[in-house]
């Protein structure tokens, strides 16, 4: 959380990354690197392309240019699953949850990569296939006690309220157990205790589990209480990339940013 | 709740089907007529379904029955549906005393459905000049009766008349004969009778499927107007015959070298036509109109009484006639299995006895009212076929009517023979079937 | 030479028939995003009532054509009174199951009210073939196709003009793009509904009458539908011009096939042709021809 | 409160885990096999088996292979048909080719013919969504059955392209053919269903099944979190295939006995059969035998009734049975979208409170 245990080793870095559609530019030579271990923020006002980002982090989006390196390889272009099984994982902005699964489903589809038995087990239901199963359940009973949704386990998620399902989102993306974890405005419409509830579970994540985290958040006082870094993104540009002091101080950001009324 | 309604509607079920075969007074024979009022093929069948059903009801109204023994129609809607077929079969076998005595199932696709389960519950199929050919062969096929005539029979009396009009058979040679046919088991039927006739006869044959249901056969005929062949012959059904008289107009065809199956030849199919389908030639082995006495009793004991089936006007259409000679043979044959067996009370075992040694000649006809309405049918133990000749009608636009243009043929045997041989070898062979003994 | 142009011209024509069963299911599934499996028997259901009215009641055409469009209206809005309001916000498979069970009902009713026989229609269209081109030109096209193709551009001009125009047709198009949008701007689904559903159950008529002269009317002209769908994919679910250039291009593409690679493989692949030349032009454009691109979005 | 879970303590997760954790869901279980394979052998007549049951469980066979597809990978298909017919045609020329190998061995190598097949046409799945493939897999459909109308080899050059299924045994009795007795056929698919239902719902709860319905749910985000489209789609559409085929098989060899392309396995097939998974219930295993049961039963349940108990004349029958079908179908679906098997699960929500509802 504090600058001291921030360790130095580079997780991901993006490098002058460009990517437009048709014409528009979402990304104009955007350059940062996530540290292993940290909390990333990256902010910017509504269409400033933080969400761009991020696919482009987990190779929904292709850029025009640029590279990225995550664990010391360098790739301009990867199918999003093969993101996944480096151990990217991700929340979205509006809730992208498999709406007719139930909670539980929903965490062990998470834990999809981590089981192997083939089809002709899975059909016969016994041996590999049964313990596997019981298994990955374990492990995803384990994130339901961190979540401390218990009482949802078996409903289908399409019915729960906003806020559960933000959190059984995050127990998906946790499921994968991944070393890095993009959270896509995780706390957009909720009340002030939910978010923190939120905010609560971000940081036991990044403690507990070890996992670097890069975040996007409007809520300036969660995303300066919770982040280790913040990179401002404008209009696809970079505009700053800093310690939250330094961007709380950052003039250019001020104005072009927190001056701004974000909704 | 709805659960609870379905498990309710399932044991209603249960006393549906026995809820006929309970009623039964005195001895009935149950003669099932597989009607298809519905679907695509509606128009055909119900005439042919009118016709068999008025025949008998007839039988019943004017002498009480066949030998006193009445006759209970039992009509079952099949929708020309092969898996309907099957329900209606299972329906209709056990019912009444004397269970299915006869069954005409008036579809190829049920009748090769049947063939097999026949033999088992003992009861005799007529496919009346459809179905499977070889099942000519009453030696593999004892239980299955095709007469008057089998479609490769008639392609080859098609084959003739086509020869006589060129002057000669030998004038064949070079000839180019067309066949457009319905794609499916009952439209490919003639294909191999046709192919060893053009070996033979040194004419060239070109064969165009149409698809299920027909109403576009722009490219067919297309086809024919590029290759120009000097006959064609149409193996159609339903709208197909419709549609493809029209083209068959619209492309200057001339009608009267346009020659269709017997399928192929009832008002429905050339009426839509209007003028255009004047000349076009069919297959028949039957007259059509109502000229005659059993026509008159149909409607005095049935239609005066509002007992009929269909409409007045209607009657004496050839679909209407086909289903009258289909009852009028199946009811000679119950005739002569009371006869054979000595007893008012036979099942569908006796009657197949009936249908072997069936024997209509012209005095039988006049005797039933039918006075030269068909051919001469005489059937023995290894032929199920009978005569297998067929004639030609011709339809007359002004007057709408259809009208005989020929006597009827012999069928060319040397090449029917073998192919029917070969056909029913390879079924004996795949279903382990031992030939019987005739003699 | 000469055959060739005779082959894509009728390929042309028969495109145009299929379009115009076509053109019914794309206004619906515009409007409403319901893919509706009944068009088809609402086409046979519509010359049905026709014929009817001019055999059984002797009505002239102009009165018959009058009165099966008032019934095709009502049918509408029975159809919105009693099925689609109570099935809003369901998803489309829903819908297009429950248009299913409406073909199966207007299957059943047609039939019991008129009867299942072949039944001429003859509303003195022109028929067979033009002599004028087979003497002049040795090109066979027939009349009725001719016919219906000029039928077909003049609904489509029609079509154009009430959803470029009209107050009601531009509601339709609100509605297409965005329901929400739609209902705020204050427009009543259940109108609309209503509106879509007579628009396409009369064009279903006029291709009832188009399919039904060329056949007599009866029960296959409800199989029709079939030959519209691969028309549909080609041009797009939603695209009114696409409906008609699909038809063509499937028109001609399955004529051209059946005649030219047809002798070669035993024939009757027009069916499997059209729907196969379909799936190649998705696999390029998985929209369809016209149809709005599909934007994927997280 | 015949039917509430508590009390009924699960001290592990595999009891949580089994298919019927709750203990009436099993003794219902126990009881249908018990009917199934005690009491109908006993009563059902040769009627019951050759028109209602076995057509009822080669359907719900099929459905299930579909509902596989459509209903938990969420895609479309309208080639049942046609795979149906690659079933019935492997299964022929098998049985004539090798009749050695025994009869459920071959109709397993056809479902797996089929499986292929099915999974060569899904491939267009990966670009095309929706009703579009739905309307693409015709071109499956209709080109199937082209083929097999076409290509003499297929029937063994028969004249008329029929095949009839020969005679085979299972353990010394007859399964095929027309002297096969009823209650050896009704076993013989029952068994095979069975089986296959049990397979069918432990792949649905397992991963296969969590990600098929990730991939219908939310396509991108299953991919985003690692879930292969290809390898789920294709998957889906192997096994759906295996499924339809070896219904086909059945369909074929069992219950009809011979086929004709054109008319046993046209587009209708398709249709029906995903009338059957829409209104049982899109994935649920129980929806495709509620809806195989709807479709096979009602309408002969309407005609039996009409003609058989009312006499009424069979095309007014036939018309009105059409026509109830279809208002059944709406109001279902006005009921209850989700299907019968929805209405049974509410059923049981129902039970469990009752008689306290709260």
């Amino acid at each position: 959380m504090t600058i001291d245990n921030l360790s130095t080793e580079v997780l991901l870095r993006v490098e002058d990354v460009s990517l437009n559609f048709g014409g528009v530019k979402a990304l104009d030579g955007v350059s940062f690197d996530i540290r292993k271990g940290e909390i990333r923020a990256i902010i910017g006002p509504n269409g400033a392309g933080k969400s761009s980002m991020l696919n482009v982090i987990n190779g929904f989006y292709h850029p025009q240019r640029g590279t990225i390196t995550y664990k010391g390889q360098t790739r301009n272009q990867m199918r999003p699953y093969q993101a996944a099984s480096q151990g990217i994982a991700r929340t979205f902005q509006n809730i992208a949850l498999f709406k007719g699964m139930s909670t539980l489903d929903n965490i062990m589809t998470g834990r999809n990569l981590k089981m192997k038995t083939n089809l002709f087990w899975q059909a016969l239901y016994i041996g590999p296939a049964r313990k596997e199963e019981l298994e990955n359940r374990e492990a995803a009973e384990h994130i339901i006690d961190f979540l401390d949704i218990q009482a949802i386990r078996k409903k289908p998620v399409g019915k729960l309220p906003y806020g559960l399902q933000k959190r059984v989102e995050l127990g998906r993306a946790l499921a994968a157990e991944p070393e890095l974890l993009l959270l896509d405005e995780p706390m957009a419409g909720m009340n002030s205790e939910e978010k923190e509830d939120m905010s609560r579970f971000i940081i036991d994540v990044n403690l507990e589990f070890g996992t670097t985290i890069a975040l996007i958040e409007h809520d300036m006082s969660v995303v300066m209480d919770l982040s280790d870094r913040i990179v401002v993104l404008d209009y696809g540009r970079q505009l700053a990339d800093g310690l939250p002091g330094e961007i709380r101080a950052n003039k250019e950001v001020i104005e072009a940013y927190l001056g701004v009324s974000h909704d | 709740m709805k659960i609870r309604n379905l498990t309710k509607t399932l044991v209603a079920a249960l006393l549906a089907v026995p809820l006929v075969s309970g009623i039964a007074n005195a001895y009935e024979l149950t003669i099932p007529s597989f009607d298809y009022r519905t679907g695509p093929y509606a128009p055909n069948g119900i005439p042919f379904a009118n016709g068999y059903g008025d025949y008998m009801n007839m039988l019943n109204a004017r002498d009480g029955g066949i030998n006193g023994t009445k006759l209970k129609l039992l009509p079952c809607e099949t929708a020309y549906n092969t898996k309907r077929g099957v329900e209606c079969y299972e329906n209709v076998k056990n019912q009444g005393e004397s269970g299915a005595v006869a069954i005409q199932p008036l579809s190829t696709g049920i009748t090769y459905q049947l063939i097999p389960k026949a033999s088992v519950d003992e009861i005799p199929i007529f496919s009346m000049g459809y179905g499977r050919t070889s099942a000519a062969n009453g030696k593999i096929f004892p239980w299955v009766f095709n007469f008057p005539a089998t479609y490769w029979s008639q392609a080859t009396v098609f084959v003739q008349y086509i020869g006589e009009e060129e002057g000669g058979m030998d004038k064949l040679k070079g000839k180019k004969i067309a066949l457009v046919y319905h794609n499916s088991a009952y439209g490919k039927e003639p294909i191999r009778t046709l192919e060893s006739a053009a070996k033979k006869y040194g004419f060239e044959f070109m064969a165009l499927p149409v698809d299920h249901p027909g109403q576009e056969q722009k490219a067919t005929w297309l086809q024919i107007r590029k290759e120009r062949p000097d006959w064609v012959l149409m193996w159609g059904w339903g709208v197909m015959n419709q549609v493809a008289i029209k083209e068959a107009a619209s492309i200057r065809y001339p009608m009267d070298h346009f020659i269709g199956v017997w399928w192929s030849g009832s008002e429905n199919d050339v009426l839509p036509a209007g003028e255009a389908a004047d000349g076009y030639l069919s297959g028949a082995f039957h007259k059509p109109g109502d000229d005659f006495p059993a026509h008159r009793d149909i409607k005095k004991y049935l239609y005066d009484k509002g007992k009929g089936l269909g409409e007045l006007d209607r009657i004496g259409e050839v679909l209407y006639n086909r289903g009258l000679v289909a009852a009028m043979w199946t009811s000679e044959a119950i005739r002569k299995a009371m006869e054979i067996h000595g007893t008012n009370e036979v099942t569908g075992k006796h009657v197949r006895d009936g249908f072997e040694a069936l024997d209509v000649d012209e005095a039988r006809l006049s005797e039933l009212g039918l006075p030269d309405f068909t051919i001469p049918v005489k059937i023995t133990c290894e032929n199920h076929e009978g005569p297998g000749k067929a004639a030609l009608q011709q339809w007359d636009a002004k007057k709408k009517q259809w009208i005989f243009v020929t006597d009827f043929y012999e069928p060319l045997r040397d090449i029917t023979g073998p192919l029917i041989a070969e056909d029913s070898a390879q079924y004996a062979a795949e279903n382990n079937v031992t030939a019987r003994d005739c003699n | 030479m000469i055959f060739f142009i005779e082959v894509v011209l009728s390929g042309l024509m028969a495109g145009v028939m299929y379009s115009l069963v076509a053109l019914g299911f794309v206004l619906i599934f515009k409007a409403s995003g319901i893919f509706n499996f009944a068009q088809g028997v609402m086409a046979l259901f519509a010359a049905l009532t026709l014929v009817g009215f001019m055999e059984k009641f002797g009505m002239p055409v102009w009165l018959a054509i009058a009165g099966t469009i008032v019934v095709m209206i009502a049918l509408a809005w029975v159809i919105e009174r009693a099925m689609l309001r109570h099935l809003i916000n369901q998803e489309p498979i829903i819908l297009f199951m429950a248009t299913i069970g409406l073909a199966y009902v207007l299957e059943g009713l047609g039939d019991i009210l008129w009867g299942s026989d072949v039944k001429l229609l003859d509303l003195g269209i022109p028929q067979g073939a033009s002599d004028w081109m087979l003497d002049n030109f040795d090109i066979y096209i027939e009349k009725l196709e001719i016919f219906a193709a000029a039928t077909a551009a003049i609904m489509v001009t029609i079509l154009a003009i009430f959803f470029q125009k009209t107050s009601t047709g531009r509601a339709l198009r609100a509605v297409a793009d965005d329901h929400q949008a739609a209902l705020s701007v204050g427009i009543s689904l259940h109108t609309i509904w209503v509106i879509v559903w007579s628009v396409s159950g009369i064009v279903a008529l006029v291709a009832g009458i188009m399919w039904g002269s060329k056949s007599g009317v009866q029960f296959s002209l409800s199989l029709i539908a079939l030959k519209a769908l691969p028309v549909l994919i080609l041009g797009g679910f939603t695209s009114v011009p696409g409906a008609i250039i699909g038809g063509m291009i499937i028109g001609v593409g399955e004529k051209v096939a059946e005649v030219y690679l047809g002798p070669f493989v035993g024939g009757a692949i027009e069916n499997w042709f059209a729907y196969m030349l379909a799936l190649a032009f998705l696999l390029f454009r998985p929209q369809g021809l016209f149809g709005e691109k599909i934007i994927e979005r997280v | 409160m015949i039917y509430r879970e508590t009390g009924q303590f699960k001290d592990s997760y595999s009891d949580d885990q089994a298919l019927f954790p709750i203990a009436q869901d099993r003794y219902v279980i126990y009881a249908v096999l018990f009917v199934t394979f005690v009491v109908v052998p006993m009563l059902a007549n040769e009627y019951w088996v050759n028109a209602i049951l076995l057509p009822f469980l080669i359907y719900s066979l099929a459905a299930l292979g579909l509902n596989i597809l459509t209903g938990y990978c969420g895609q479309v298909s309208l080639g049942t048909g046609g795979f149906m017919a690659v079933g019935a045609f492997s299964v022929y020329k098998l049985m004539v080719a090798f009749p050695e190998l025994g009869f459920i061995p071959l109709v397993i190598i056809s479902g797996f013919i089929t499986a292929a097949v099915g999974t060569l046409f899904g491939l267009p799945s990966l670009r095309i969504k929706g009703f579009y493939l739905a309307v693409a897999t015709l071109a499956a459909q209709f080109f199937l059955v082209w083929l097999f109308n076409k290509v003499g080899w297929f029937v063994n050059y028969n004249a008329t392209g029929m095949i009839t299924s020969p005679p085979m045994t299972l353990f010394g009795v007859l399964i095929t053919g027309p002297q096969a007795p009823p209650v050896a056929k009704y076993l013989l698919c029952a068994t095979i269903v069975a089986i296959f239902a049990l397979a069918a719902k432990n792949l649905a709860r397992g991963r296969l099944g969590r990600n098929w319905m990730a991939i219908r749910d939310m396509d991108i985000a299953a991919e985003l979190i690692g879930v292969r489209p290809l390898m789920a789609k294709l998957s889906a559409f192997a096994v759906s295939s295996f499924y339809i085929g070896m219904a086909g098989a059945l369909y074929f060899a069992v219950w009809l006995g011979s086929a004709e392309p054109t008319e046993a396995f046209d587009i209708n097939q398709s249709f029906l059969v995903l009338f059957m998974i829409i209104i049982g219930g899109l994935g649920s295993v129980l929806g495709s035998f509620l809806g195989a049961a709807f479709l096979v039963i009602m309408p002969i349940l309407l005609k039996n009734i009409m003609v058989d108990g009312f006499g009424t004349n069979t095309a007014l029958a036939a018309h009105i049975e059409i026509m109830t079908i279809g208002v059944l179908i709406i109001a279902f679906l006005i009921v209850e979208p989700h299907g019968l098997a929805r209405l049974w699960r509410i059923a049981k929500e129902k039970m469990r409170l009752w008689p306290f509802p709260y």
